[in-house]
Parts: C-alpha cells; sequence; structure tokens
C-alpha cells in the first residue's frame, strides 16, 4: 500500500514542478491537471473516495477546463522567459525553501505521536482512544457507504455552510458574469 | 498508516504552489499555483481526517467550492483586464498602489 | 490745613480732567482752559502756603494723612495711599506749586496761538499732580506712582509737538531714559522690603540704623539702586542724553519740567533715603563723584552749542551735578539749597529765552525766513528790543554764575565749601571740589556768551523781521519780574554764618537729616581763613568766566548759520556732546535692536521653534505616511511575498 | 445686596444658569433671522452679565473654600460628577468673562457681516467653555469643557479670520491638544490610582486632593504631563508659537476671548490642579527653578520680539505672552504677595490687552489693515481712539496707577524672596515693554500723517465708545483702589501659600525681614 502511495506521489511531486516550470500556460495547465489527477489517487489510498471522485469531476474537471478555456480564449503567445527578473526568482526560491524547511518536517507525525501530544495525560496513549471519531467515520462508512459517510453530516451539522457556500457560488457566477462581459 | 508521508508531501505540494506565484508572471499561471496549492491543503485535511472524522473531507467539500468560485471570479478579473491592458504580465498591473 | 494737603493733589487733578475734556470736545475754548489750568494751580499753591504755616508752629516735625488702603494684600505686605507732609516736603511742595504757577502764567501767553492749547494745559497740571505725589508720598511705592507719572507727562509733554518727528522721538528717549532709572527704583523696593520689611520712608530710617551697619553691601547695594534710578530721572552722567533732546517740546515746559521740578526728584529721593546713603559712605563718594563729573562734563559742552534751549539744557545738567556734589558729601541741606535757588534762576532763564523764541519766531515768521528761532547765531542785539527779558536774563546769569550778593552765589558756594571740607578727610571729594570750581568757571563763561550772543551786538537776523521784534506781553515778562526777585532774594533763605545769616533752611530741615546726620562724622570745621579763601576763589571763578565769555563772544564775528564755518578739532566734539548720542545708539540700541530682531525674532522664533519644531513634527508625520504608501506598490507578487513572510514567521514561533 | 441675592437663593442657581443659558441661545440664535441674531446675542449677554455681576456681592471673601458647590453625579460607573464651585482663585475670572461677552458680543456689531449666526452662536459656546473651565471641579468636567472650548476658537479663526487663518486654526487646535491629550491619561492615571486605594473612584477635585500623597511616586511624571498642557496654554516660551499667529489671523472677538480669557486656563490651571496635587515635585528647586527660569526668558523673549514685530496684533500678542510669563513667576514665588499678583496680573492683562485688542479691531475695520507701517499721524484725525490707545498701552506697560502696575509689582515683590537674580532680569523688561508700546504707539498715532488713506477715518462712534469707556474705567479703578479684589483672592492665595509651605522644607521659603 505505502508503494503505491509513494508512485503517486512522486507522480503529484513531478507534475507540480513541471507545471510551474513550464512558459508555455496551456502546458503548465495540463501538468495540473496531471498532479490533480495523482492527488485524486492518494484519496483512493486514504479511503476518501468520494472526494477523490469530487476532486476529479469539479475540480480538476469544471475548474480546470474553465482555465484551459480562458487560457485558449486569450490564445496567450508563448512568453519566452514567463519568469521574473533574477530578484525575483531568488526572493520566490528561498521564501518557498524556508517555509518547506518549516513544513515538511511536519510529515514525521504518526497518529501516536500526535495522539502523544494531543492529550494531556502522560505516557503513551493509544492513538484510538484519543481520536474516537476515526473509527466512528470508518463504521459509519460501513453503515451508509462512501457517499453516505460524508453526505449525513453535511446536511445535518454542516447545513447552514452547506447553504452559504450556495449563497457564495452564485455571488461569484454573478461577478463573473458582471466582470467578464463586455457591455451590459 | 500513511498520515506523516502525505502530511509531507501536501507540505512539498504547497511549497512548490508559493514558489509558482512569486515566480511566475503570467497572471493565469499564479492562478493556476493558487489552485495548486489549495489541493495541497486539500490533501493534508483528508490525511487527517482519517483521525479526526469525516469533518475533514466536508472542509474538503467546502474548499473545492470556494475554490471553484474563486477561479471563476479570478478569472473574469484577468479577462477584464486583459481586454483593458492586452497583457496578463502581473509586473506592470500595477494600477492599485498607495 | 496739613490734613487737607490732598486737595493740593486733587485741584490739579481736577483741572487737568477738565482740560482734557475741553481738549477734546471744544479745543477752541481757550480763556476757559487758562482760568481753569492757572486757577487750580493758585488753589494748589494757597494749600501749600497754608500748609506750611501751619507746619512752621506744629508741634511734630511730620505728619501722616492717609487717604486709602492702596494694596491691602497681607498683614505684612500692605501699602497705604498716604500722604507725608513734613519740613523737606512742604519746602518741595512750596517750591513747585509756585515756580509752577508762574509757569502757567507764563505758558498761557506763551502758547495762546497753539491749537493744542487745551490739550498743553491738561497735561501741565496732570504733570504738577503727579510731581505733589512724588514729594508727598509717605511710602516708596506712592512716591513711585509719581515718579512715573513725571515721567509720563514729561514724555506726553516733550513730545506735544508730534507732527514733527523728532518731537515725538525726543519724547520716547526721555520715557525710556527714566524707565531705565525707574528699574532701579523698582529693584531697591524690592530689597528694601525684603531686609527691612517695610517701604514707608519713616519705617526705613528707624529700622535701617538697627538692621544694617554702616558700610556693609545690603544698604550699599540699596542706595546704588535708588542712586541708578537718580541718574535717569535727574539726568547725570549714564543717562542723561534725554534732557538736551527733551528741549523739543514748548518751552515753558522745559522750564517747569526739566528746569524746576521734576528733574530735581532725584535728589530729593536722596534727601528723603538719607539713612540708607549714609549707611553706605562708598554709595555717597559714587554720587558725590558722578555728581562732580556731570558738572564738569556738562559744562563743557555748554561752551559750544548754538540753540539757546540746549546751552540751558547743559547748563541744568551741571547744575544737577552740583546737586548731587552737594548731597554726595552729606551736606543734605545745601543740595536741597541749590536746588531751590536753582529753581528760580533756571526758570528765569528759560522763560527768559522762552520770550526770546517766541518774538523772534514771531518775527522770522512775518519775514517768512525759515531761519531756526532757537539758534543765537540768527539773533544778536536783542537789548534794543527786549530791555526787561533782557535786563532779568543777565540778573538771572549773574545768580547762576555765582556773584556774590545773588541766590546762586551762596548755594554754590555752601556745596564747594562742603566738598572741600569733606576733601580735608577724603581726598576724592578735593578732586571733586576742584571739578566743581572749573565747572563754575565754565558755567559763567557760556552764560555770558548766552547773553552776549542773544543780547549784544548787531542783530543777525536780516532787517526784514527786525522790524516785527517786540517786548513779551505782560502776562509773559509778569512771572519772570517774580522769579527775578526770587533769583536775587534767594540766598536769604539759608543765608551762611559768614554772612551774618543763621541757615535758616538747614535748621529746617534738621529733623529730615538728624537720622543720617547721627550716623555721618559731621563736616570738619574749616578755620576762618581757609573758608575766606575759597569764598574769594569761588568769586573770582565766577567773574573771570563772566569776563571771558563777554569779551570772547564779542570780539570773533559770528556767523548765521547757513554760512557758519563747520566746527574743527575741539569745538567740534564739544559742539557734537562728545558724540554721546551715537555712541549709545550704536553700542545700546542697534545691538538691541538686532537681537530681537534677527537672533530672537527670525531665527529662534520663527525658524527653531516654528520650522523644525512645529513644521518638523508635522514633516516626521508626512514622512510616516509616505513609508506607508511605499508598501503597496501594485505588485502582486510583493503583496504574496509578504504573506509568505507573515506565514513563517508564525509558522516558526507556532510549530517550535 | 448680599441679603437681596441670599433671599433668591442665588448660590444655588447662579452657576448653572451662567453655564446653561448661552447653550439654550445658541439653537435660538442659529434658527434666528439673521439680522436678529445681534440682538439675541447681546441680549443673552447682557442677561449673563446680570446675573453674573451678583457674583461680586454673593461671593463671601472671608469663607476660604469652594463656595456654590453643587455635586451631582453624571456617570455612575466612572465617578464622574456635575460638580462645580467657585473659590478665590476662579472667582474673578469668572467675572471677567461674564463682563467681557457683552463688549466681544458689542464689538463684531460691524466687523463681522457674513455667517452672522454661525458667528454669535460660535461666541456662545466659547463663552460657556470659558466659564465651565473655572467652575469645574469635577477632574473630566473640567477636561471636558478645556477641550470644548477648541472648537467655536478653531471655527471662529478659521471662518472668519483673514489671510492664512486655515494654518493658525490647525496650528492652535494641534499645539492645545497635543499639550493636553497627556493630561487625560494623567488625570484617569491618578483617579485610578486614588480609586484603587480607596476603593472608590471618583473625579471629584476635593478627593483627589486629599488623596494627593497617593500620588507622590508618579508625582513627576504626572506633573510633566499636566505642566505640558497648561504650558501650551499659558503660553510658556517655548511653547507660544501659536499665539502670534492665533491672534493676527482671528476676527476681533476671538483673538479678544482668546488674550482675555483662554491664556489665563493655562495659569488657571496650574494653580488649581498642577501644583496642588504634586507640590513636593513642582515646587522642589530644580523645578521651580526651571519653571521661573523659562517664565523670565518668556518674559524678556517676548518683550524683545514684540519691539521688532510689523503687525500690530502680533505685537500685542507677543505682549501677552510676555505678561503671562510674569503670572507664572508669581505662582513660582510661592508668596501671598506674588499669588494674588498674579492673580491681579492676569485680570489686568485680561483688562488691557482686550481693550487693546478691541481698538485694534476697531481700526482694522476702519483699514483693513494691521500693518503699523500703514498708520501714521492718528491722533490729529482721532483723538478719542489716540487718547484710549495711548492710557491702555501706558496700563498695559506697568505704569503705576493703572491696573497693569499693581500685578506686576506684587508679583515682583513677592518672588524677589525666592528668586531674586531672575526678578532682576524680570524687572528689565521695564524698559523693553515701554520700548516696544511707546514706538509703537508713536508709528501709529504720534507721527506726521502722510499716508491720504487714514485722512478719512472717523473718530469712534458712540457703539465703540461703549466697549473701551467702561474697560478703561476699570482700569483706573483697579489701579488706585485694587483693595475689594485682592480682599476676594486674599483666602485662596492664602490657603494656597499654606499648601506650599506645608509640602516644602522651611529654608526653601525665605522670609521678608522683621516685619513692621
Amino acid at each position: 500500500m505505502t508503494l503505491v502511495f509513494y508512485v503517486f506521489a512522486v507522480w503529484a511531486v513531478a507534475s507540480a514542478l513541471l507545471c510551474i516550470s513550464r512558459s508555455n500556460a496551456l502546458s503548465s495547465a495540463l501538468w495540473l491537471v496531471s498532479t490533480m489527477f495523482a492527488l485524486a489517487a492518494i484519496f483512493v489510498i486514504l479511503q476518501a473516495e468520494f472526494i477523490a471522485i469530487i476532486q476529479v469531476l469539479v475540480y480538476a474537471g469544471a475548474v480546470m477546463v474553465l482555465f484551459l478555456f480562458v487560457i485558449m480564449l486569450l490564445n496567450l503567445e508563448v512568453v519566452p522567459h514567463d519568469w521574473r527578473r533574477w530578484r525575483g526568482w531568488v526572493i520566490g526560491i528561498g521564501l518557498a525553501g524556508v517555509l518547506g524547511a518549516l513544513l515538511v518536517p511536519l510529515g514525521v507525525y504518526t497518529p501516536a505521536r500526535l495522539a502523544r501530544e494531543v492529550s494531556t495525560m502522560p505516557g503513551t496513549v493509544d492513538p484510538h482512544l484519543v481520536f474516537p471519531e476515526g473509527d466512528a467515520m470508518a463504521a459509519a462508512n460501513v453503515a451508509y457507504g462512501a457517499v453516505g459517510s460524508v453526505a449525513q453530516p453535511l446536511f445535518q451539522a454542516y447545513l447552514i455552510p452547506f447553504e452559504i457556500t450556495s449563497v457564495l457560488l452564485l455571488a461569484a457566477v454573478i461577478g463573473a458574469v458582471v466582470l467578464a462581459k463586455r457591455k451590459l | 498508516m500513511l498520515l506523516g508521508p502525505s502530511l509531507a508531501l501536501s507540505a512539498v505540494l504547497f511549497v512548490l504552489g508559493v514558489a509558482g506565484v512569486l515566480i511566475r508572471r503570467n497572471a493565469i499561471v499564479v492562478f493556476m499555483c493558487v489552485e495548486l496549492m489549495l489541493n495541497a491543503v486539500n490533501l493534508s485535511f483528508v490525511a487527517l481526517a482519517r483521525l479526526h472524522g469525516v469533518s475533514g473531507q466536508i472542509m474538503v467539500f467546502f474548499v473545492m467550492t470556494v475554490a471553484a468560485a474563486e477561479a471563476a471570479v479570478g478569472l473574469a478579473i484577468i479577462l477584464a483586464i486583459f481586454r483593458h491592458t492586452q497583457s496578463v504580465d502581473l509586473a506592470n498591473i500595477n494600477l492599485l498602489k498607495g | 490745613m496739613i490734613q487737607l494737603v490732598w486737595l493740593a493733589v486733587l485741584l490739579p487733578l481736577i483741572g487737568a480732567v477738565l482740560n482734557g475734556i475741553l481738549a477734546i470736545r471744544r479745543p477752541g475754548a481757550k480763556t476757559a482752559v487758562s482760568v481753569i489750568g492757572v486757577g487750580t494751580l493758585l488753589g494748589s499753591f494757597g494749600v501749600a502756603v497754608g500748609t506750611f504755616t501751619e507746619l512752621l508752629h506744629a508741634p511734630v516735625a511730620s505728619f501722616r494723612v492717609l487717604l486709602w488702603q492702596w494694596l491691602p494684600v497681607s498683614d505684612r505686605f500692605s501699602v497705604d495711599l498716604a500722604f507725608q507732609v513734613d519740613h523737606l516736603s512742604a519746602v518741595m511742595l512750596l517750591v513747585i506749586t509756585g515756580v509752577g504757577g508762574l509757569i502757567h502764567l507764563f505758558s498761557v501767553g506763551y502758547m495762546r496761538s497753539d491749537p493744542g492749547y487745551a490739550r498743553y494745559f491738561a497735561y501741565l497740571n496732570l504733570f504738577i499732580v503727579f510731581m505733589l505725589v512724588l514729594v508727598l508720598g509717605a511710602s516708596l511705592p506712592v512716591s513711585y506712582i509719581g515718579w512715573e507719572g513725571v515721567g509720563l507727562c514729561s514724555y506726553l509733554l516733550i513730545g506735544f509737538w508730534y507732527e514733527v518727528d523728532t518731537n515725538s522721538d525726543a519724547g520716547k528717549k526721555a520715557f525710556l531714559a527714566n524707565r531705565i532709572g525707574d528699574f532701579g527704583v523698582l529693584i531697591a523696593m524690592f530689597l528694601l522690603w525684603w531686609s527691612l520689611g517695610t517701604l514707608e520712608y519713616t519705617g526705613i530710617t528707624m529700622r535701617a540704623g538697627a538692621e544694617f551697619s554702616i558700610g556693609s553691601t545690603m544698604p550699599l547695594l540699596i542706595a546704588l539702586f535708588l542712586f541708578l534710578g537718580c541718574t535717569g530721572k535727574s539726568a547725570q552722567i549714564p543717562l542723561y542724553v534725554w534732557l538736551p533732546d527733551a528741549m523739543a517740546g514748548p518751552t515753558p515746559v522745559s522750564a517747569l519740567i526739566h528746569a524746576a521740578t521734576m528733574v530735581t526728584a532725584g535728589v530729593f529721593l536722596v534727601v528723603r533715603t538719607a539713612a540708607i546713603f549714609t549707611l553706605a559712605p562708598v554709595a555717597l563718594e559714587v554720587v558725590a563723584i558722578v555728581g562732580a563729573l556731570t558738572a564738569f562734563f556738562a559744562a563743557s559742552i555748554g561752551l559750544r552749542q548754538y540753540d539757546i534751549k540746549k546751552v540751558l539744557a547743559y547748563s541744568t545738567v551741571s547744575q544737577l551735578g552740583y546737586m548731587f556734589l552737594g548731597v554726595g558729601t552729606g551736606a543734605f541741606a545745601s543740595g536741597i539749597f541749590h536746588l531751590i535757588t536753582h529753581a528760580f534762576f533756571k526758570a528765569l532763564l528759560f522763560l527768559g529765552a522762552g520770550s526770546v523764541i517766541h518774538s523772534m519766531h514771531h518775527a522770522l515768521h512775518h519775514a517768512r525766513s525759515h531761519a531756526d528761532a532757537q539758534d543765537m547765531r540768527n539773533m544778536g542785539g536783542l537789548r534794543r528790543w527786549m530791555p526787561w527779558t533782557f535786563a532779568l536774563m543777565l540778573l538771572a546769569t549773574l545768580a547762576i554764575a555765582g556773584v556774590p550778593p545773588f541766590a546762586g552765589f551762596f548755594s554754590k558756594d555752601e556745596i564747594l565749601a562742603a566738598a572741600f571740607a569733606r576733601g580735608t578727610e577724603q581726598p576724592i571729594y578735593l578732586v571733586c571740589w576742584a571739578l566743581g570750581l572749573v565747572a563754575a568757571l565754565m558755567t559763567a563763561f557760556y552764560m555770558a556768551r548766552l547773553v552776549a550772543m542773544t543780547f549784544l551786538g548787531k542783530y543777525r537776523g536780516g532787517d526784514m523781521s527786525a522790524a516785527h521784534l517786540h517786548e513779551a506781553p505782560l502776562m509773559m515778562t509778569a512771572p519772570l519780574v517774580v522769579l527775578g526777585a526770587l533769583a536775587v532774594a534767594g540766598g536769604l533763605i539759608n543765608l551762611p554764618h559768614f554772612a551774618g545769616g543763621h541757615a535758616w533752611l538747614e535748621h529746617w530741615l534738621e529733623p529730615v537729616t538728624e537720622v543720617a546726620a547721627m550716623v555721618m562724622k559731621p563736616l570738619p570745621e574749616l578755620a576762618r581763613s581757609q573758608e575766606a579763601l575759597l569764598i574769594l576763589l569761588a568769586i573770582t571763578a565766577a567773574v573771570a568766566g563772566l569776563i571771558g565769555g563777554y569779551v570772547l563772544t564779542s570780539r570773533t564775528v559770528i556767523a548765521t548759520p547757513e554760512h557758519a564755518a563747520p566746527e574743527r578739532g575741539l569745538w567740534r566734539v564739544l559742539y557734537h556732546k562728545f558724540y554721546v548720542d551715537e555712541l549709545y545708539q550704536l553700542v545700546f540700541v542697534n545691538p538691541v535692536m538686532w537681537v530681537s530682531r534677527t537672533a530672537l525674532w527670525q531665527t529662534v522664533d520663527a525658524f527653531l521653534i516654528d520650522r523644525i519644531g512645529v513644521g518638523g513634527t508635522a514633516r516626521v508625520a508626512e514622512g510616516l505616511g509616505w513609508l506607508g504608501s511605499r508598501l503597496q506598490n501594485g505588485q502582486v507578487a510583493f503583496y504574496v511575498a509578504m504573506f509568505a513572510v507573515g506565514a513563517v514567521l508564525i509558522l516558526r514561533t507556532l510549530v517550535r | 445686596m448680599a441679603a437681596f441675592l441670599a433671599s433668591i437663593g442665588y448660590a444655588h442657581w447662579v452657576i448653572h444658569v451662567l453655564l446653561a443659558l448661552p447653550i439654550l441661545a445658541m439653537p435660538v440664535i442659529l434658527f434666528a433671522p439673521v439680522k436678529s441674531a445681534r440682538y439675541i446675542a447681546f441680549g443673552v449677554a447682557l442677561t449673563e452679565l446680570v446675573v453674573g455681576i451678583g457674583l461680586w456681592w454673593a461671593f463671601d471673601p472671608t469663607r476660604g473654600g469652594m463656595q456654590f458647590v453643587t455635586d451631582i453625579t453624571w456617570v455612575e460607573g466612572f465617578g464622574i460628577g456635575y460638580r462645580v464651585g467657585i473659590d478665590g482663585l476662579s472667582v474673578l475670572m469668572v467675572l471677567l468673562s461674564v463682563i467681557m461677552l457683552p463688549l466681544v458680543v458689542w464689538s463684531s456689531w460691524r466687523g463681522i457681516d457674513q455667517k452672522q449666526r454661525g458667528f454669535y452662536a460660535l461666541i456662545m459656546a466659547l463663552n460657556t467653555g470659558m466659564l465651565g473651565v473655572f467652575v469645574a471641579t469635577d477632574l473630566f468636567l473640567f477636561y471636558m469643557f478645556w477641550e470644548l472650548l477648541l472648537i467655536p476658537m478653531y471655527f471662529m479663526i478659521g471662518i472668519w479670520g483673514s489671510s492664512n487663518r486655515l494654518y493658525a486654526a490647525t496650528k492652535f487646535v494641534i499645539y492645545t491638544f497635543v499639550g493636553s491629550f497627556m493630561m487625560l491619561v494623567a488625570i484617569i492615571w491618578m483617579v485610578a490610582v486614588v480609586g484603587r486605594a480607596t476603593g472608590a473612584y471618583s473625579f471629584a477635585y476635593a478627593n483627589l486632593l486629599e488623596h494627593a500623597d497617593l500620588l507622590k511616586p508618579w508625582g513627576g511624571w504626572l506633573f510633566t504631563a499636566f505642566a505640558l498642557a497648561f504650558a501650551v496654554k499659558v503660553p510658556l516660551f517655548p511653547f507660544h508659537t501659536w499665539l502670534p499667529d492665533a491672534h493676527t489671523e482671528a476676527p476681533t472677538a476671538g483673538s479678544v476671548d482668546l488674550a482675555v480669557i483662554l491664556l489665563k486656563m493655562g495659569t488657571y490651571g496650574f494653580l488649581r490642579f498642577a501644583i496642588p496635587f504634586f507640590p513636593q515635585f513642582a515646587l522642589s528647586k530644580t523645578v521651580g527653578t526651571v519653571m521661573a527660569t523659562l517664565a523670565v526668558i518668556g518674559i524678556i523673549y517676548a518683550a524683545l520680539v514684540a519691539m521688532v514685530q510689523p503687525d500690530l496684533k502680533r505685537l500685542i500678542a507677543y505682549s501677552s505672552v510676555s505678561h503671562l510669563g510674569f503670572v507664572m513667576l508669581g505662582i513660582w514665588g510661592s508668596t501671598v504677595e506674588s499669588v494674588q499678583g498674579a492673580i491681579m496680573v492676569m485680570v489686568s492683562h485680561g483688562l488691557s490687552t482686550g481693550a487693546l485688542f478691541f481698538m485694534v479691531g476697531m481700526l482694522y475695520e476702519r483699514r483693513h489693515t494691521r500693518k503699523i507701517s500703514d498708520y501714521g499721524g492718528l491722533a490729529r484725525v482721532t483723538p478719542l481712539l489716540a487718547t484710549a490707545f495711548v492710557i491702555t498701552a501706558f496700563s498695559s506697560i506697568g505704569l503705576p496707577g493703572l491696573n497693569g502696575f499693581v500685578g506686576e509689582f506684587l508679583v515682583l515683590i513677592g518672588s524677589f524672596g525666592r528668586y531674586p537674580w531672575l526678578v532682576g532680569i524680570a524687572a528689565t523688561v521695564v524698559v523693553f515693554s515701554a520700548g516696544y508700546m511707546l514706538w509703537s504707539t508713536q508709528r501709529v498715532f504720534f507721527n506726521r500723517l502722510t499716508n491720504p488713506l487714514n485722512e478719512g477715518i472717523g473718530d469712534l462712534n458712540l457703539r465703540e465708545l461703549a466697549v473701551i469707556v467702561p474697560l478703561i474705567a476699570a482700569m483706573i479703578w483697579i489701579g488706585l483702589y485694587p483693595g475689594p479684589l485682592l480682599r476676594r483672592t486674599a483666602g485662596a492665595a492664602q490657603q494656597y501659600v499654606e499648601m506650599v509651605q506645608s509640602a516644602l522644607p522651611k529654608a526653601a521659603l525665605p522670609d521678608p525681614g522683621a516685619p513692621r
């Protein structure tokens, strides 16, 4: 299982790197789509099947298509060097490096270690005791199926945010129409 | 069970996203890098959802809707700017300044 | 009558107010104004005579008339507006109201044709009010009201014809010089109150002896500061510059203020606070030296002046020097005696000059010539047209020169004798005596020169104007005659022993000066022979000066100012008053002006505080604002970088 | 008279009426027709005068401490109350502002032609603010009135001023505001400290004064905060540059109010708040010498600078800086004579400088210029104005027999004990003040009339005379018979000096020679 994870991980990182480095906007868009596919796969590995599907359908499908559409619409000629001057480069890489140095070590966290830090009782603690929700999710997964286990809390506990997102989307649509149309 | 590595992967992707935003001049590519960063965050959400329960996945769900909305509006703005200045080069879109 | 002494002050005050109203409302009503003006003066002269006679045979030497509490601040400091009527102030009261009255009478004639007639009398009455307050004041602050009040009136009167800039400048100069003197009196008052706890004259004389020891610093300080005030008011060496310029005022004003009354205020103050001065022998020496120096110095300048009033002005400064010399030697009575006699003959000289100027002005006006009515070089031979004025002026000249039978001789000789007597112990007084003697010679010389140039020889003013010359009207010559009589008889007041008298004034002033006399070593007795020698010396000096002056002036040909040869050498220096005015302008006035203009106003105020302080803070705020605006430079990447830096910082703190 | 006042319970309602009347009059003036604004304002001013004058008899000088006291809690939680009262220090200032109000309104009869309603409403607001400052015995109420004053003054200078009025108005407000916001911090700090120690939080002056010793550790900082706020208002030497600008640009009414009352708030503040709260620090050797030296520098510096001013109003502004330097010297002289002298200078400076500004305003109304060089030889054309100006000029340079001398003499002789050298230097101002005043009088009135424009200007009319004559009468009355005024402030001055003596070691306060 972990071997498959690493394959997809490498695939995702490689395509992300290429997405940044391609000078042609179209190719970098396509490479981004490929990272999304890699991520979808990883989601499946992490037993979040519904999210994986959504990732592919909504994110890769809709959003990236929108990007491609806009890139095509503007048919930008390939800018030979799309990079910023070297000064911008140095700052960019530098900051990214520092950020990476801070974030990547988080990878060392295993559930057990996380549990120990979170729980106040001394001594090693069983992660399952500290994070009961994880098992409950697994049970729900089994009981209502992959989609059900997500849908059930979505329409009960998180109903209000759900409605708000619909309003947000409405606003976004109107905004996009107003901004993009030449004359109303 | 894969928590550590997926967090590390999410960190790397996030950092690449940040680098992309800082380096690239093309507005749309910068935009895409932002999308990449969002994906990285989604990954860490999902990874931790294993521990913290389904609320992690719901967060991803919401992140995606927000990302979609943001992409739509962002691209509309870029379109409007492009129509005005025939270029998407971020360096010389700097009217909004002190 | 003594309790009603405030009437003497109230009457001229009412006169001043009434005339003031008339001046503004109906300046034309000349007769009403003159009646009020002179009437109130005669009234107060009557009160003065009444108080004097009552005081003559009053049991007590001094009376305190309380009007009201002026500054009731606390129990340890409460100044009453009270008048002190004692032997000294009664005498001064008589002199002021007497001579003042005569001068009021004279100015009725002199100022008749002047449009500001009512205003003039208002100021003159106001002057008499303040002079009386000064003399009668029971404490230093009350005298200070009079002290500055007379300064105010002299400012108003000198600058009476304010249309001409030089006149108002002269007025301002007089006031400022007086103010410098007043500063000295103020400091003396503070020192006095903080050391003796009282400002009343009686209190000071009583407590001074007990509190201070002879020669200690406090009385010396107080005395010197008081003397600074006196030099300002009585025009002594450092601060005399304003008196010659004060001649810009109408002549009766010069007669009243700058000869008879105001300028003697300094001598009066010294005698009044004699107790303090005697406790500081050094201060007395300073007074004597300054007096003698001024006498000599002013007399020398007087030798070469051509404006008749300027000559008399310098003569006044020199005679004041004599008074201070007299007081400086400790013979206070002789100082006051000379003050009185000087008031008589100097007022006479000034009024005589006034008549001359009046008729010259009248004549030149008719002849349409723009010659200066006061310049002696335009006059000459006026004897024929103005016999009365000539005779009286001659009389006064003999008096001031110190020819025996006249008043001047006795008072001046007494001062010189006192100086000589004191000189036998302290040699410094010998020098003063010598200076005094030479000054007497010079006084006689320039007075003779004055008389010769104006009255003798032939008339230099052109025959056109000669036709209109005439003797001054009776109204003006009457006061002259009275003053002439006083000038002659003045000596009787204090006829010294060798001349058969019993020095009445000296005994009269005993109660005032006895406290001082106790402290000071009495004047050593001069041997008969020495005394006779002194008298002889004084007479020869007087006569030699007179003859010299007459002979020299009548022999040289005097050219009218237009084509007079420029002065040369020593005469030029004398003519330009040793360039003292220019020196003061250079050393004091200009630097103060420069300092306050550039140093203080431009740099400190406008630049330092306004530009740097206020403007500076404004610029700092503006700079900070500009810095903030630099952050929003429109570059999206720059904003994201800022985000990233923020994120890094937060993470650094959290992750650790 | 006192009996009559007691019969109508004068003591209870007088302060509230004095404060409320102008505020109530404001809306009436604003909504009245333009022509009648002046008359309403003048009517209110007269009633204010009639009501206020009663204080002269109602105030009982023998009884020390506060009179006409009222204490209504306003904000329960913080102990802020509507606490007012008058004592020896403030009775003269209240009377002065009450007397000045009708004169100010009447003097701007012709001068103000546009937006009259706004102008008179602002005068009313200004007057309430002024009275409020002097009667408030609650620190919060005091601070509120203190800041309330800035607004009307800002508008008055800003709208009706002359050429660069906005610069002067903003400078005035910012200068005062920067100075006084530290004071607010200090007030709150004090109330907090005292509240915490005694349990009850209250802004009352008496309560804070009682526990003043609790504030000793912070005495230095707190005093500096108060001192900064008041020094700007006084104006003490380095903080005075706003005054000449504010005066030259303000309309007559504005600069009279500014000169007569606003400047006194600073010195009143020192006497009432800054020193009694922190006597050990305020009157210690170092602070005392520093403040006294600043005061004397202010006296001499302002007099010297006044000598070279081309503009008449600016000259008078600098002269008031010099006069107020005397008040500061008097306060720090800390003897009964010097404190009484300081209060007397506050009153007499108000009269003489107020009169001077009125007259310059009248000249400005005729010739619309303040430059001395534009005038010349006016004595022939306007004898009345010339006589009035000369009398006021001599009163302002301290001629004995007029009001200026009384205050200055008492200040100098009172503070001579503690600062002999400083008083010696300060006394030289007698020469400089004579210098600048006579020089300007001569160039305006006593020289040849060359400028044809000056030919036509008319002399004072009846209205203007009615403004000036009472002031001159007051000057002569105070000059010759200041007894009643001195008696009224004696109690408060005595109390102040006792407080000083208790706070200072005996040696610091010399005593004059063997008393009478």
